[in-house]
């Protein structure tokens, strides 16, 4: 199957062999090898200052509300089998099968990133900043109560900001160049069983975009 | 001026120095056969009418010599500077009867505490710090901060004793630097970092902050004195019957 | 090539895993009878249990050349000296 | 279908339609931008040195008025008379003009846009509007450091490597906005960045022409694929610690705060583990250029070709492993001190291997010096320098007393003004024709690069010498300390050196700019080169081939015996050259 692609998209000039691979999706492979270290500089800088914090984390579920995020997990999960399954089909030579998965995708991709919307407005009602809790409000209390230890709140509340916040701009920016990809693409009927590149190169990214998600849920919400 | 390191003023000044000495034989024998290399080469292979380059695509030989030198050199060189790195900043490297000095940092001047009679430095808290009366956040509740005594910019240690200095910052990162004693130990905020010396001969010295720590870095320098060990004796004495009159008054 | 019909990976079934897995990591989200330790084992491991089948199948590095996985894989020894190295300031 | 595309895409090198806009502003044609990069950076080149000439004034002359001082604002020179203030910015600005839009920018901007397609044969990057995208978010990023120097209270203060918490606290650096800028600009300076790296990347490993495998590549395309592979996993870690920077200065939030638990040493882990890295992005380019005019101007193949790719491969791995060698002193766990020691002790080999094969590479060969090969035999005297004062950092002990001196300024500004900018001036003459088809004047390049030489050894050779003496980094006056009082007149004569330096630059601009409109034209292969660049009409056009080139051998076959000339290019069929296997048809 990769076969058959790296014949269609190959670099169109006569070329020593490089890697088999046509150029968009190279080009996405090393862009994601980068956006490892980036995600990867956060999410070292998270672990390093939680093992260095200076007393007790917050215990999972006090400030964040896991069960809405494991709703969105799956979403998000379910958003990336859509997006395969709509590579699937054009791969499979059926243009109309690829259109309503890559709408699910788009959908499912927007649906996540207002999730988050409200539970960042939620987060902030409650008084979780990026620099803290500020004063007064529902989580000062609860601090002040001993539930939620007050030393590492700050740190808490920057390294969940950044990295969830972080994600959820790429995503947006997946859904903005999925829905991109089906207005000017996908519904010209531009995707032919031989030229699909621009679902595997943005898919690659979706999946990607999925699995660091995956990891954050899990050492963000449930650690 | 002086075209060498600066005078030795403590024990680890000739064993550092010995090092310096020993790398820069090393680079310098490498340094004269590089540049003299390529003097001789310019001038012998110029281009000359008729003269063709000897083609050749290199020699193995030849490769793996100038590969293994440097790498034996500096593997050898490595263990041996580690030997004398361990002593210096190891973590077990104070010496047990080191006498414990408080340095504490702050935009742009050294805060020193002397532990008094009891030999015990006072608990601090960077809650406590108040900018006249209490500059270090000694905690008064602490028995063993009661006869400590703050020096503003002066360090006064013993010759011929080990000195253990404890490093503080208030806000940024300095550096602790005396020169003559090779010591150098930034002093980061958030931190509690040891760095230990002794001094061998007395005399004014000079401590300076060898970190960019904002605009008034360039003056934030302290004196160093190196007592022999009865004028030290004589220094804390004095020191301390004059916080005592202050207290008292 | 367009006449055979391509093989694709069972990815329902992937999903389902996946929903699986998610589930599981949310039960171990409550308080359990085990150590704090276990626990974290348990999540890191499922997690990247997670992430691989995301990559391995929808990202499709299991049906790539090995050089292409080389490069998915390259960054992420380089980010974990990082966290090491980091880390080992705290156990001084 | 492949030659359906293929017939597509191969149309456009003929004929050229483009709008002036489209051609030479918002280019997508890698030797345009790699021109636009050019002057970009030498502009950057020309604002780093001016305010590397105030900085000298102030170490040369504390106190003093300087000349045309009164220019400048209140705020930084009253009287001419620069403030400890406008000093630490200048000292902050100076770093990072220099490293990153000025080397970083000449480097990898110009010559990596500019060679790499026509090095190893293809018409363009894989991405070319990539391309476009990369230099304009390079542009947008410079603007905004520039920016930032006007602003109320100044640019950033805390020196190019923003260690927190000074960096992050405008209470304790007095500069709130200046340094948010900076931060913004390091953000869009990492997104140029990578989308430049990732566009190397691919060309480099898939539009390579037919023959031209990967052991043929000349050595400045191996030097810059690894770098490019460098800055792609380097540069985001910087942008990432830039983000939170500027974050824990807008938002408040806690990461180097040590008081609510935030670390500061985890800036400097994060900094220098991009750090490093950038710091051999910064000199392989130049040592892969190098190699390119070392060859020719010998005239004979390099020294040892698969160990220089290997120790350049060497170098590149072990630049990840040693950024704790510049927290020696930092408080960093001793052990961690230990092991960074020991791995950048060994990055002495692969470098030491580089400089013995070019030495090798003149061994007996038939030296031609014209100002490339006078700019990198300069090179190879100059970093032997840089490199070998670096042991003396890498030892622990004497790290301990050195660190934060100028023995440290020296080391940095051989490798990197010694170095880097020596392999500049170099491979801007050597592909000045390629670029404009216009020759540089080789009179006026001897003497740009003779009195370059002496004023730059004038200037940073004594450095290392007041660095012995325990000179600490960024000091405003010196003379506060007593015991740096005597080195005061060698601080003198290093300012005067420096701005015979700095004087020294214009016969370059002026040799640069007459060249560019007057010089004379280019013959179309000026140094007698094997490289494919050379097979083209100077300058190149869009879309270098019609044809695509087919290479034969690698790229130094100087002084082949058998051949009538001394060169032989790597597009020549000789009667017992095969041609090369296409990619295959029938799939792979």
């Amino acid at each position: 199957m990769s076969q058959a692609m790296a014949d269609a998209m190959s670099p169109p000039f006569p070329a020593e062999r490089g890697l088999d691979v046509y150029n968009k999706k190279l080009g996405m492979w090393i862009f994601l090898a980068s956006e490892v270290m980036f995600f990867g500089a956060l999410i070292g800088s998270y672990v390093i200052l939680r093992f260095g914090a200076p007393g007790e984390w917050a215990r999972p579920g006090v400030v964040l509300n896991i069960k809405i995020t494991a709703f969105n997990t799956f979403l998000l999960i379910c958003s990336s089998v859509s997006m395969v399954k709509a590579y699937a089909s054009i791969a499979d030579g059926d243009p109309k099968k690829m259109k309503f998965w890559l709408l699910m995708t788009i959908l499912g991709g927007a649906c996540f990133v207002g999730i988050q919307v409200f539970e960042y407005i939620h987060l902030v009602e409650r008084g979780f900043l990026p620099s803290g809790v500020r004063e007064g409000s529902e989580l000062a209390e609860l601090v002040t109560a001993g539930t939620l230890p007050g030393a590492t709140m700050g740190l808490y509340g920057s390294t969940f900001f950044t990295m969830t916040g972080f994600h959820g701009f790429h995503v947006t920016c997946g859904v903005l160049s999925m829905l991109y990809l089906y207005l000017t693409k996908a519904l010209p009927g531009k995707f032919t069983t031989t030229d699909y590149a621009g679902i595997e190169v943005v898919g690659l990214y979706w999946h990607f975009v999925d699995l660091v998600w995956i990891i954050l849920f899990t050492i963000v919400y449930l650690v | 001026m002086n075209w060498w390191l600066p005078p030795q003023a403590s024990t680890f000044a000739p064993s550092i120095d010995l090092g310096f000495l020993v790398i820069l034989i090393i680079t310098g024998i490498t340094f004269v056969l590089v540049e003299v290399g390529l003097i001789v080469f310019v001038i012998r292979y110029r281009q000359r009418p008729g003269q063709k380059a000897h083609y050749t695509h290199g020699s193995t030989p030849a490769e793996v010599i100038w590969t293994a030198i440097p790498a034996v050199t500096m593997v050898i060189l490595g263990i041996v500077s580690n030997g004398l790195w361990v002593k210096i900043k190891g973590r077990n490297s104070v010496p047990a009867n080191a006498y414990t000095i408080g340095v504490h940092a702050k935009q742009f001047e050294w805060w020193i505490t002397y532990p008094g009679p009891d030999g015990k430095l006072g608990r601090t808290s960077t809650s406590l710090i108040q900018k006249t009366t209490n500059p270090t956040g000694l905690d008064p509740d602490d028995p063993a901060s009661k006869d400590d005594i703050v020096v503003r910019n002066q360090l006064h240690v013993p010759a011929g004793r080990p000195v253990v200095v404890y490093l503080s910052s208030e806000d940024v990162i300095h550096s602790f630097y005396v020169p003559q004693f090779r010591v150098r130990q930034d002093v980061v905020p958030g931190l509690e970092i040891k760095a230990w010396f002794e001094a061998t001969v007395p005399g004014q010295y000079e401590l300076g902050c060898s970190m960019l720590c904002g605009m008034g870095h360039y003056k934030m320098r302290a004196q160093v004195f190196v007592h022999t060990q009865a004028d030290f004796d004589a220094w804390v004495a004095q020191r301390a019957s004059q916080a005592k009159g202050e207290g008292t008054s | 090539m367009a006449t055979t019909t391509h093989k694709h990976p069972p990815y329902v079934l992937i999903w389902v895993y996946l929903a699986v897995l998610t589930a599981a990591e949310l039960g171990l989200a409550f308080e359990l009878p085990i150590s704090r330790n276990m626990k974290l084992l348990l999540l890191m491991i499922l997690a990247i249990w997670k992430a691989l089948l995301v990559a391995l199948y929808f990202m499709h590095l299991k049906f790539e050349r090995w050089n292409l996985r080389i490069l998915a894989i390259v960054p992420i020894p380089l980010a974990l000296i990082l966290i090491a190295a980091g880390m080992s300031e705290h156990i001084w | 279908m492949s030659t359906v595309a293929a017939a597509a895409h191969t149309a456009h090198a003929h004929h050229d339609d483009r709008s002036f806009i489209r051609k030479y502003i918002f280019s997508t044609d890698h030797k345009i931008i790699g021109i636009q990069f050019l002057f970009l950076s030498l502009f950057f080149l020309l604002v780093g040195g001016i305010l590397a000439m105030q900085i000298r004034w102030q170490l040369g002359f504390p106190g003093k008025p300087m000349p045309g001082g009164t220019l400048l604002p209140e705020t930084m020179a009253p009287g001419g008379v620069i403030l400890p203030e406008y000093y630490i910015q200048l000292v902050t600005m100076h770093g990072t003009f220099m490293v990153f839009f000025a080397i970083m920018l000449l480097l990898v901007g110009v010559y990596a846009n500019f060679l790499i397609p026509l090095k190893i044969g293809a018409h363009d990057m894989a991405f070319p509007r990539i391309n476009m995208a990369s230099f304009w978010s390079a542009v947008a990023s410079g603007i905004v450091m520039l920016a930032s120097m006007y602003v109320p209270d100044g640019a950033a203060r805390a020196g190019w490597t923003m260690y927190v918490p000074l960096s992050a606290r405008e209470d304790l650096s007095g500069a709130a906005l200046g340094q948010q800028l900076w931060s913004v600009s390091i953000i869009l300076f990492g997104l140029s960045s990578v989308l430049g790296s990732l566009n190397y990347i691919t060309t480099v490993i898939n539009n390579r022409a037919p023959g031209m495998t990967w052991f043929r590549m000349p050595l400045s395309i191996w030097a810059l694929f690894i770098t490019a592979i460098l800055g792609l996993l380097a540069v985001p870690v910087l942008a990432g610690a830039a983000i939170m920077l500027l974050f824990e200065q807008v938002l408040g939030t806690h990461f180097f705060d040590p008081a609510s638990g935030g670390q500061a040493l985890l800036w400097q882990h994060l900094f220098w583990f991009f750090g490093h890295p950038e710091v051999y992005i910064l000199i392989l380019p130049a040592m892969g250029m190098v190699s390119d005019m070392i060859a020719n101007g010998s005239r004979k193949p390099i020294f040892g070709y698969h160990s220089m790719v290997f120790a350049i491969c060497g170098i590149a791995f072990l630049g990840w492993i040693v950024w704790g060698h510049h927290m020696f002193v930092s408080g960093m766990n001793p052990t961690l001190g230990s092991s960074f020691m020991v791995s950048t002790l060994l990055i002495a080999v692969p470098s030491a291997i580089k400089v013995f094969n070019w030495m090798g590479t003149m061994w007996r060969g038939n030296l031609r010096f014209h100002v490339p090969m006078l700019n990198a035999i300069g090179f190879v005297a100059m970093f032997t320098i840089g490199g070998l004062s670096g042991i003396f950092m890498a030892a622990t002990p004497v790290d301990m007393f050195i660190h934060d001196t100028y023995f440290i300024v020296a080391h940095i500004h051989y490798v990197l003004f010694g170095g880097s900018l020596f392999a500049i001036f170099g491979a801007i003459a050597y592909w000045f024709p390629k670029m404009f088809g216009r020759m540089m004047s080789e009179r006026w390049g001897k003497v740009h690069f003779w009195l370059t030489m002496v004023f730059y050894n004038c200037t940073f050779f004594p450095m290392h010498i007041i660095g012995m003496a325990g000179h600490m980094r960024r000091l405003y006056d010196p003379t506060i300390y007593d015991f740096l009082k005597p080195v005061q007149p060698m601080n003198e004569f290093i300012s005067w050196s420096a701005f015979a330096l700095f004087a020294s630059q214009a016969i370059f601009f002026v040799n640069f700019w007459w060249s560019m409109f007057k010089g004379e034209k280019a013959p179309l292969n000026p140094w007698e080169d094997n490289g494919l660049e050379w097979t083209l009409p100077s300058p190149a056009p869009h879309g270098n081939w019609e044809t695509p080139p087919t290479v034969y051998r690698g790229p130094y076959e100087f002084s082949a015996p058998g051949v009538s000339e001394d060169y032989l290019p790597q597009t020549k069929k000789l009667p017992t050259d095969r041609e090369p296997a296409l990619t295959p048809a029938g799939g792979h």
